[in-house]
């Protein structure tokens, strides 16, 4: 008799701004139904710096540096797609060398990345121990690029026009014996991910997204080659030194977290392999040419691969020494609806887990961006979504 | 060693009182020493634990809005006492249990039990989403794994024929040691403790990615130095159980170190060898596996003392 | 193929190893060649082009004219603002600029070692002095 | 696929709203249509599954900084801005820019707004990844995005005042813009 009474209150679990899954301010609340996510929404904003405006009133030499804070972790590849713009805007022909040096850091930086987010990932899931491990051996490619760039992260690599910094064959040496040892862990952690029970069970079928789902709902980077969509802007499109160093595409069709794992462990293996590559045959020749600082009037599209996803820069020139406009649509800011699609109908105990599995950068999102979802309108419930998705593809 | 103790140092100094806090907190270094050279840590330094808790002693307590005053600082109080008194039936450090009764096991295992009650009701005592769904799950799991607990308890005490902790201790002491002929009982009672105490994988009531600290979100200061201070006593007690049913028996203060020793490395070992379990799982795993498992030992026990009697 | 426990090897592994931690400031690792530290500034050759300043993108770097036809500059160099991008060291076509790679802990506790001026002493001096002199009739015009 | 093939099926696709294509780079295409078409543009585009949405970027064109000849070229190409009167044209302008990308293919469509009348239909019911690229716009450029799911003050603090857009070129800092306004209210 009291049921219709006590219609069942929403009872929302808060996480963030500051909550400790989350060590970069976003927040998040889901709905939940005993331990049963009914709806979620987000709102992030919170680091919000206004970089695409701070870049219109700084020269083009300057933007590289403001850029490369984006983000920390894929600090290269925001100063890479801008330098790449820029010189196609100023038809500059940038060294080979310079060019595969880039492309050198751009894979090291992957690899750091991919270490860094296995760590936070099974961290989330409270495999604690993992993630000691694989960020202890991630210390291996931070120092690899210390040594290369003077820094750990921010390596400044990119000039307009070229790279600062040479690879000399010692450096190569360093740089193939600590790739030697990174491959043997990356074996290892992926039997673990792959084979061990109880982090199995945090993850099989878990934020399972199809790859119809994929496509509506326009994933990209990892998350969307775990769900079998052949997206990568190396292999689509390539760019720096990946003419000459092709790379193979890594894509899984587990759809769950699994993949996301498999897919991110896997692509360590072809990092690897493509280091050594460029490392045997780091063409010969100059660092950098030069660049004009005033840059020709027009506009122009850079894309990149971070190691989040597709990196989307859109710049403008006016013929000054201070770009027109400065477009950055980061990686991160894709994979959100999928998050907020996925976390409904799993468990509590999921959320971060899936959150963590598209690998967000709030920083990245924050750039410029920010989402609010009170009313829950926008959120799509699991059987809207395959209605849309079944409308969508008939 | 079967010195009687006065009973006010007994209460008070040993083996219950000061020792025992102590005590408790060298654990939680060991613990935690421990687990940080298994991830390939360095790990806390010696006195970590007890810098900890002198400054949460001295920190403000801060009664939040809409609880229950007075529950609120009574129940880490009743936590850490049932944990303390819990001690004076266990042999502690070896000596001879400082309190004996028969069937003291029974009312032993309730008082170690009494901790996640209160963490549970502390929970539910606040109005703190992160506290309710974390005191949810400490009481999901208490229901979970308290039956195997019991039954991988009972098994040493059915072979001793005897409910009394001192007899089971005796009984082990001059038998075989009973992992060997009870493993299954040994591994559910050593997998429970870690469940009791929510240590991971069985952290899901405290994951701290999910909903921050559980239960105990909203306790500061005292309060909350009283609640871990009662879970490194509970540690104590539980080990001291444990090596005393399944690992021959505590007769002396270096049986008691080296046994209960021992078992801290296994937790550790444990603790860092799995990714936290969802609560589902761990009722799962409780009930489907634990359970089965402590009853199948426990029927074997009867049949080999049923098959013994027919000889 | 799935296993309970995949990481026992390296956890027990672990117990008879060396902790990776590194114990900073009682252990020290070697600095790497190429670290980027504070900025270093060779007066000698300094033309007073500008370029560093003008590329520098937090405003790090003041170039103060002391005798513009003898090229006697002073650098005020701002150690809080830097971001180490090196950026003034590339654009240096004289090679006046470099960042140490062996004083990087810069750390204080006053805002005082963040303002570093470089070039000859005397010059220094001299633009020390003025600042002075400055200040001073700032204030006795108010 | 192949570039030039990408780029003839999708040349086929929007013929029908196409006012001007033109290919700035060998690898992306740049298509101006009349800011009422857009909605068929990229339905069409969607249901020929020709790339995916993979942002939006606002430009801001003022009016006085504008070069006359470039004006007048908007308004060849697409018909939808007349012809200004001497007062108009010193009005400015908002681009909107879709980017979809198929393989190396980068096809961009270009709707223009007036700063009066900046209204664009929403793209979310055939994109629904698009919301957060729409609310940018409106956000950062002041385009009033008919339809979109959700409206609300999304990317600025709350405090942020009304009617100011960072991203156009009249923005310079809160500060100035509270020095303006105090002059303007003395």
């Amino acid at each position: 008799m009291n049921e219709q009474v006590n219609a069942p209150k929403k009872f929302i679990v808060p996480i963030g701004p500051q909550h400790p899954a989350l060590k970069e301010p976003g927040h998040f609340e889901f709905t939940v139904d005993g331990e049963i996510v009914t709806g979620a929404s987000v709102r992030l904003g919170y680091v919000h710096r206004g970089i695409e405006k701070g870049c219109e009133q700084r020269s083009w030499i300057q933007d590289i540096y403001l850029l490369e804070r984006i983000c920390g972790i894929c600090s290269h590849s925001h100063a890479t797609a801008f330098v790449l713009g820029v010189e196609k805007l100023a038809k500059v022909t940038v060294p080979p060398r310079a060019q595969a040096i880039r492309t050198l850091f751009l894979e090291l930086e992957r690899i750091h990345s991919h270490f860094l987010w296995l760590g936070v990932a099974a961290h989330e899931g409270g495999f604690d121990t993992l993630f000691m491990y694989s960020w202890r051996d991630r210390e291996t490619v931070m120092d690899i690029l210390e040594n290369l760039s003077g820094n750990r992260v921010n390596y400044s690599a990119n000039v307009l026009g070229g790279v600062k910094y040479d690879v000399d064959e010692k450096q190569a040496d360093e740089i193939r014996k600590g790739i030697d040892f990174l491959e043997e862990r990356a074996h290892y952690y992926l039997n673990v991910v792959t084979t061990d029970e109880t982090f199995l069970g945090r993850t099989r079928h878990i934020g399972l997204m199809s790859l119809e789902q994929a496509v509506t709902l326009d994933a990209i980077g990892p998350t969307a080659r775990a769900s079998g969509l052949a997206r990568d802007v190396r292999v689509d499109a390539p760019y720096a030194a990946y003419v000459d160093f092709p790379v193979k595409l890594v894509t899984d069709d587990r759809c769950d977290l699994v993949g996301r794992f498999v897919v991110r462990i896997n692509e360590l293996f072809e990092s690897y392999r493509l280091i050594r590559e460029i490392l045997d045959h780091l063409p010969a020749g100059d660092l950098t040419t030069k660049c004009p600082r005033r840059i020709p009037e027009g506009e122009t599209i850079s894309r990149v691969e971070a190691p989040r996803g597709e990196l989307f820069y859109f710049l403008k020139s006016n013929g000054s020494d201070k770009p027109e406009r400065v477009k950055v649509r980061t990686p991160s800011l894709c994979n959100w609806a999928s998050v907020i699609n996925l976390a409904v109908g799993h468990n509590l105990a999921d959320i971060p887990m899936i959150l963590a599995g598209i690998d967000p950068c709030f920083s990245c999102n924050d750039r410029s961006v920010t989402i609010r979802n009170p009313g829950g309108s926008q959120v799509w419930s699991w059987e809207e979504l395959r209605r849309y998705g079944i409308e969508h593809y008939k | 060693m079967n010195i009687a103790i006065n009973p006010l140092i007994a209460l008070l100094v040993f083996p219950g009182g000061i020792f025992l806090l102590g005590w408790g907190l060298f654990y939680e270094f060991l613990d935690r020493k421990l687990v940080a050279r298994f991830q390939n840590r360095v790990g806390p330094r010696w006195f970590q634990p007890l810098a900890d808790w002198v400054k949460l002693l001295a920190k403000e307590e801060i009664i939040p809005d809409g609880v229950n005053a007075g529950l609120f600082l009574a129940l880490p109080v009743v936590a850490l006492a049932g944990a303390l008194t819990a001690a004076l039936y266990v042999p502690m450090a070896g000596w001879m249990p400082s309190s004996s009764f028969r069937g003291d096991l029974v009312v032993t295992l309730y008082l170690l039990s009494m901790m996640t009650l209160c963490i549970g009701l502390a929970g539910a005592n606040t109005m703190d989403r992160f506290s309710l769904v974390g005191a949810t799950r400490a009481l999901t799991q208490l229901f979970s794994y308290e039956a195997p607990f019991l039954l991988a308890l009972l098994g040493p005490a059915l072979a001793a024929g005897s409910w009394q902790i001192s007899d089971v201790n005796a009984y082990a002491h001059n038998n075989l040691w009973m992992i060997l002929y009870q493993p299954i009982g040994f591994l559910v009672a050593i997998v429970g403790l870690m469940g009791k105490l929510e240590l991971p994988p069985f952290d899901a009531p405290e994951a701290e990615t999910e909903i921050v600290s559980g239960a105990l979100t909203e306790y500061s200061g005292r309060g909350l130095a009283l609640f871990k201070i009662g879970r490194n006593v509970e540690l104590v007690v539980g080990l001291s159980l444990v090596a005393a049913f399944y690992l021959g028996g505590l007769s002396n203060p270096l049986e008691f170190i080296l046994k209960t020793l021992g078992l801290l490395l296994l937790t550790a070992g444990l603790q860092s060898l799995f990714a936290r379990l969802r609560i589902d799982q761990t009722v799962g795993l409780w009930w489907r596996i634990g359970a089965i498992l402590a009853l199948v030992q426990l029927l074997a026990i009867l049949a080999g003392q049923a098959i013994r009697g027919l000889f | 193929m799935s296993t309970i426990g995949a990481m026992l090897g390296d956890i027990v592994q672990s117990l008879f190893t060396r902790p990776a931690t590194e114990l900073y400031p009682f252990v020290r690792n070697i600095d790497p060649e190429r670290l980027r530290g504070k900025l270093v500034w060779n007066p000698e050759k300094c033309t007073g082009c500008q370029l560093c300043v003008k590329d520098c993108p937090s405003d790090a770097i003041e170039l103060i004219v002391v005798d513009k036809v003898n090229k006697k500059f002073v650098m005020r160099y701002h150690a809080d603002r830097c971001t180490f991008c090196a950026q003034c060291v590339e654009s240096c076509r004289l090679k006046c600029i470099d960042m140490s790679n062996e004083e990087w802990e810069l750390a204080a506790l006053t805002k005082n070692p963040f303002e570093v001026y470089y070039g000859r002493e005397e010059d220094v001096q001299n633009v020390l002095a003025r600042f002075a002199q400055e200040s001073v009739e700032a204030t006795h015009r108010e | 696929m192949d570039i030039n093939e990408s780029f003839a099926k999708a040349e086929q696709i929007l013929a029908p709203w196409t006012g001007v294509a033109t290919h700035p780079a060998p690898d992306r295409m740049d298509v101006v249509i009349p800011a009422k078409s857009l909605v068929e543009a990229v339905t069409a585009l969607v249901e020929a599954k020709w790339g995916y949405l993979s942002a939006i970027t606002g430009l801001d064109h003022p009016g006085s900084t504008e070069p006359a000849s470039e004006a007048l070229r908007w308004q060849r190409l697409t018909e939808e801005i007349e012809a200004p009167s001497d007062e108009e044209s010193r009005e400015g302008t908002l681009e909107a820019l879709y980017h979809f990308c198929e393989g190396a293919a980068i096809l961009t469509l270009r709707v223009r707004v007036r700063y009066t009348s900046s209204a664009l239909p929403t793209i979310c019911n055939i994109q629904p990844a698009a919301t957060l690229y729409e609310r940018e716009i409106m956000e950062l450029f002041g385009v009033t995005i008919v339809g979109t799911p959700n409206s609300e003050r999304l990317l600025l603090s709350d405090d942020w005042p009304e009617g100011v857009y960072p991203l156009r070129k009249s923005f310079t800092s809160l500060k100035e813009l509270d020095v303006v306004k105090g002059k303007e209210t003395k």
